[in-house]
């Protein structure tokens, strides 16, 4: 892996950390409505993941989104001009935080009905193979998804069918405050992945490298026409669900605990001791990221509101 | 022209489009090698082969989703829910995602899908399996909801929803498969959300749709006898909803009956009955009738389940109860 | 008589007949461990425990359908559904299955159940989670569906829904939790089904429920600074639709506007229009008017949603045009 | 197992096959409508099922269920009244073939929307648990069933809460027109247990002395508190999935080699090969359920339609 990749990675992975950090502070001032929930601590999933995608793979996701929006690459002025409801936001401030897409790079979005777009994914996946190409799509969703009965149909119908789908559950231990022994009859989520002819696979999700690896083999043998692929990555969210978890259901060891384990800091650290780049290089990258933050929430506070006519666009392309 | 049955003019519709469209494939339970249920894609599965006439899982969430997913990305699905009571078990699917995610992302997609889905009761099938819910699919913005009443509409109808881009149900009721009509044989695609007049008349306007349209003109041939001359609008699309023929009629008429398979309550009624004294108030000479299904679930036995259910009797007596 | 919020009236409630009642438990996500997502079930875990305060996996068929299930054996669930919103994945075992299942098998079941959910819009959530789509339950015999407006009702009809036989779906509008009503000490019970005069007056019948009769009150409240005494009616209850006190004030007053935050088109309104025209129609001066959601999805934006929400400005403005 | 045991399992599969056969020539008469879904070739299962089960436990199944309905111990005459439609059907005439049920035998009920009646059989197992009693909850589906996100959510409820409930599979190989193959990425349906901690077992289910071991099994691992617990029954449907099925998705030698294992001939021919009754003791059971046939047909169509006032009656407890 090449020194530019991996500061491309510590640098979203920083990006994304502030930005939800930024987000919070907007969210306590009331410039950010709605529901929000952060990614502190999963960075290294989107980023790693994405990082071994193709541009022509599509990626799909839940509401826990900005981080695959910035990873994915859209502008982050534009993704913080959606947070702010803006007409210069990238859903034109109709979707807000949880509705983060970009058509343009494959991203179909955030979307908010726990499992419902585990569905899309596997239509995202009928289309690629409908037309006979090698292009596969990324699906990722909690380790809570994968109790509702959208994820079994999804996971069977890709099964049946052989769809290009590479299934990523991000098991952060919990959704919202059931753990996810007392919501799942298997801890294991990766075992029910058996269950739809896939053998599923648990990855470290705090190490951008393991993820990247496991991700790169999984799209690999879709492409080969192995058929779908399932990833259980074990993770940790930092914060709390979403702004206002009275945080009831954990203790503060725990999140210590994994917080020891960060994955920015294990990045940093192979980084640093392998002398890929200095602290100062890093350190530099910290500041960029600042800036363009700095820059992206002036943006944003700065962009017009949506125009009022704009409730009655995009409900239909005819009408 | 050909008088063809209503199941034919919705096959052929289908199969035109497929061989117009390499985009437009087929999915559902039993669209293939059984041929559809109620045999609209019979021989299908033999001529457009597995990749364009899909055979699910009885998967009613996922069937409605990933026609979202692949309509999101370029495909033109035509999915079927093998009858729209199992459409419930996809509500999500289709007023949340199809309906919405179009307007959720500022206009970045477009769904041109279509949800093809048998409806209706009548057939003994008992409380779960006999619904006419057409009013909560027609109730969310975003979606276009079509139920024709003639071979004719529903050809011409469903040709243009394969073709829009925007999501559309299209509720096929199932006792109309056997009805014939006229169909040219040329290609013709009708509009979406336009009312039409279906007889002319000028004493009392009967406004139906679907199986509603269909008795609504017996009614109006039993009343022609007794020289009462009925005017009837058929909806055909429930969203949009076009009340301008409506209106123009009770204009004339000022008198009017609506006709609806499904319930009474918050039915299909009950909006247009807003709607034309909302804004055709002065032309109002008496009460705006309502001949629906009555208030109860559909039980099997014939002769009580038929009791709950629309008939021309009932449709006559609302219109003398007017006049 | 204290005045509590409706968040607490909705707690009470439920607690007194926790105690009551042996057979009553409540079921969700994250009604236990967190206390409800809106913070109704705060405490119930440690004072009940988790057999009576069952946290669920995410699944709302199962929820749906367990309780169900439960309550054909004799117990009394109170299953939350997070949101509303959230009721479209369950749609199936709500509207075929707890609402069908005792006519279906000949009455020889109960399905002593309520589905409570929290509803409405105006809180930035986007298109998907901001629904009040009251009217599609409301539609269906078999099910009761209850929503009130004030603590007091809040309180009351909780106590009756856990009490009847018969399924209740019993929306809460989450922005009504706030607000402050004065509430007896003691138990009491109202009944479901019954409409209640809000305001009197005697120039024009506003009628609301949930968030609708709030900001009827609020119009009202300006109307009266004006002069204008409006008369307030709030349904409570969607089904069975009492309309006997909305007759009795329209024909006092010979004009009415409705007002539902859910979407105009096939909305609550279009019902009460209906009726009105059919059951009180000598004594119509005035269209009957609707105040309800403009016809989009709700986007995020706040000024963008506001803008598509009911207020107390439209009602006063639909009243001005009748009077 | 003693001999009036084996010849009472002999008359109830007799009497549903005879049951079925009957329903056939009247639904083509048209006296019977809607829906019907016969039974013949599964009669096993039923009864070897229930057989094993107490009469406190719970039986609840799906559309299929005129089998089940007479292996409760409903009178013949008040299933065959159910399914022409009248006032002295089991359900009064509202529900017709696809909904037998009788409360006071804990028979919940035939049900027709796919995978829903599982959801109700968690919430059956769940009435039990809450009060604590060792009661079990048996609930049937098909194989296409198991496709659905009510099999997922019902048995992963089940997974957790440790709900005493039997889930039984009839597998008769094909949901409407679709081989299991089709429809499930797994075709060995038992392998989808271990999704939620079950084991699952693949049990003969043309014989009915398995069936019965199995269940008897299965059962007293529920009352000992081991949770819920899965059996996928392999059989066969000899006739379409309901009247009308055009057939074209199997052939005449597939149904052939399946009658060739039948499920009434393996008991009969365990019956005779071990002395346990004779020939003329079968014979005489096969007239006692003509007769018993030939007059529940007499009484159901003699039987009133339900008076016009019952639609009305039955849609809420308190009006
Ligand atoms: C169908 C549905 N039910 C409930 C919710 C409410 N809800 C939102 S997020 C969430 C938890 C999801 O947990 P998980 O899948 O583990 O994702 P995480 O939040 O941990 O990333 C719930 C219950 C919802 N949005 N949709
Ligand atoms: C939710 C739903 N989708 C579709 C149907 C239509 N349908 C009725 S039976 C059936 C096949 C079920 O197959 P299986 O579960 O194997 O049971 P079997 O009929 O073989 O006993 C289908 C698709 C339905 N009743 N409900
Ligand atoms: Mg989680
Ligand atoms: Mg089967």
């Amino acid at each position: 892996m090449d020194k530019a990749m991996l500061l491309e990675w510590y640098r979203q992975m920083v990006l994304i950390r502030r930005f939800e950090q930024k987000s919070a502070e907007l969210y306590q001032l009331g410039k950010i409505g709605g529901f929000l929930h952060l990614y502190v601590g999963q960075e290294a999933i989107a980023v790693g993941t994405i990082a071994a995608r193709r541009p022509t793979d599509h990626i799909i996701t839940a509401y826990r989104d900005h981080g695959h929006a910035l990873a994915v690459g859209i502008e982050t002025k534009a993704v913080m001009a959606e947070m702010l409801g803006k007409a210069t936001g990238i859903s034109k401030g109709k979707g807000g935080s949880m509705h983060m897409a970009d058509v343009t790079r494959n991203f179909w979005g955030g979307h908010a009905v726990v499992g419902a777009h585990l569905s899309l994914a596997a239509g995202l996946g009928l289309s690629e193979s409908y037309r006979e190409t090698d292009n596969a799509a990324l699906c990722y969703f909690g380790d809570g998804a994968t109790n509702i009965g959208y994820f079994h149909e999804s996971l069977n119908l890709a099964g049946v069918w052989k769809l290009p789908v590479l299934w990523i559950c991000e098991n952060n231990q919990y959704g919202m405050g059931t753990a996810v022994s007392r919501a799942s009859a298997v801890s294991a989520i990766m075992q029910k992945a058996s269950a739809y002819g896939m053998e599923g696979k648990q990855v470290d999700g705090m190490n951008v490298f393991e993820v990247y690896k496991a991700t790169q083999e999984a799209l690999q043998a879709i492409r080969e026409g192995k058929g779908p692929q399932f990833l259980e990555m074990l993770t940790y969210r930092y914060e709390g669900h979403s702004m206002g978890d009275p945080l009831r259901y954990r203790t503060k060891d725990e999140v210590e605990k994994w917080r020891e384990d960060d994955a920015i800091g294990i990045l940093e650290r192979h980084i640093l001791e392998n002398d890929v780049a200095t602290k100062e290089e890093l350190d530099g990258i910290d500041h960029t990221v600042e800036a363009e933050l700095t820059e992206a929430v002036q943006f944003a506070e700065e962009s017009p509101l949506p125009a009022p006519e704009e409730l009655f666009t995009d409900i239909y392309v005819e009408d | 022209m050909a008088r063809i049955t209503m199941r034919q003019a919705i096959t052929d519709a289908l199969r035109e489009e497929m061989h117009r469209d390499e985009n437009v494939f087929i999915m559902g339970e039993e669209v293939g090698v059984w041929g559809g249920t109620y045999a609209v894609t019979r021989g299908f599965y033999d001529e457009f082969g597995p990749r364009r006439v899909r055979d699910t899982p009885i998967s009613e969430m996922v069937i409605g989703g990933a026609a979202v997913g692949a309509a999101m990305n370029g495909l033109r699905p035509v999915a079927e829910f093998m009858t729209i009571n199992f459409a419930f078990v996809a509500f999500d699917a289709i007023i949340n995602h199809a309906a919405k995610l179009r307007y959720m992302f500022g206009g970045q997609m477009k769904i041109p899908l279509v949800f093809r889905s048998p409806g209706g009761g009548g057939r003994q099938l008992g409380a779960t399996h006999s619904h006419t819910p057409d009013v909560i699919f027609a109730h969310f913005p975003g979606l276009k909801v079509v139920s024709p009443a003639t071979p004719y509409d529903a050809k011409g109808l469903l040709k243009a929803a394969i073709r829009t881009d925007d999501p559309v149900l299209f509720i096929e009721h199932a006792t109309l498969y056997q009805i014939r009509g006229e169909v040219p044989e040329g290609e013709y695609v009708l509009p979406i959300g336009k009312s039409d007049v279906k007889r002319e008349g000028s004493d009392v306007t009967i406004v139906g749709y679907a199986q509603g349209l269909q008795v609504a003109m017996e009614a109006a041939d039993e009343l022609a006898k007794e020289g009462i001359e009925a005017e009837v609008v058929d909806l055909r699309t429930l969203r949009p909803l076009d009340m301008g023929p409506v209106i123009a009629s009770f204009q004339k008429t000022f008198r009017a009956v609506v006709v609806e398979e499904g319930h009474r309550s918050y039915g299909i009624g009950a909006e247009v009955v807003a709607r034309l004294q909302e804004e055709a108030f002065d032309y109002i000479d008496a009460p705006i009738k309502r001949v629906a299904q009555l208030e109860a679930p559909l039980p099997y036995s014939r002769e009580l389940e038929q009791s709950a259910l629309i008939n021309k009797q009932r449709v006559i007596a609302a219109v003398k109860e007017i006049l």
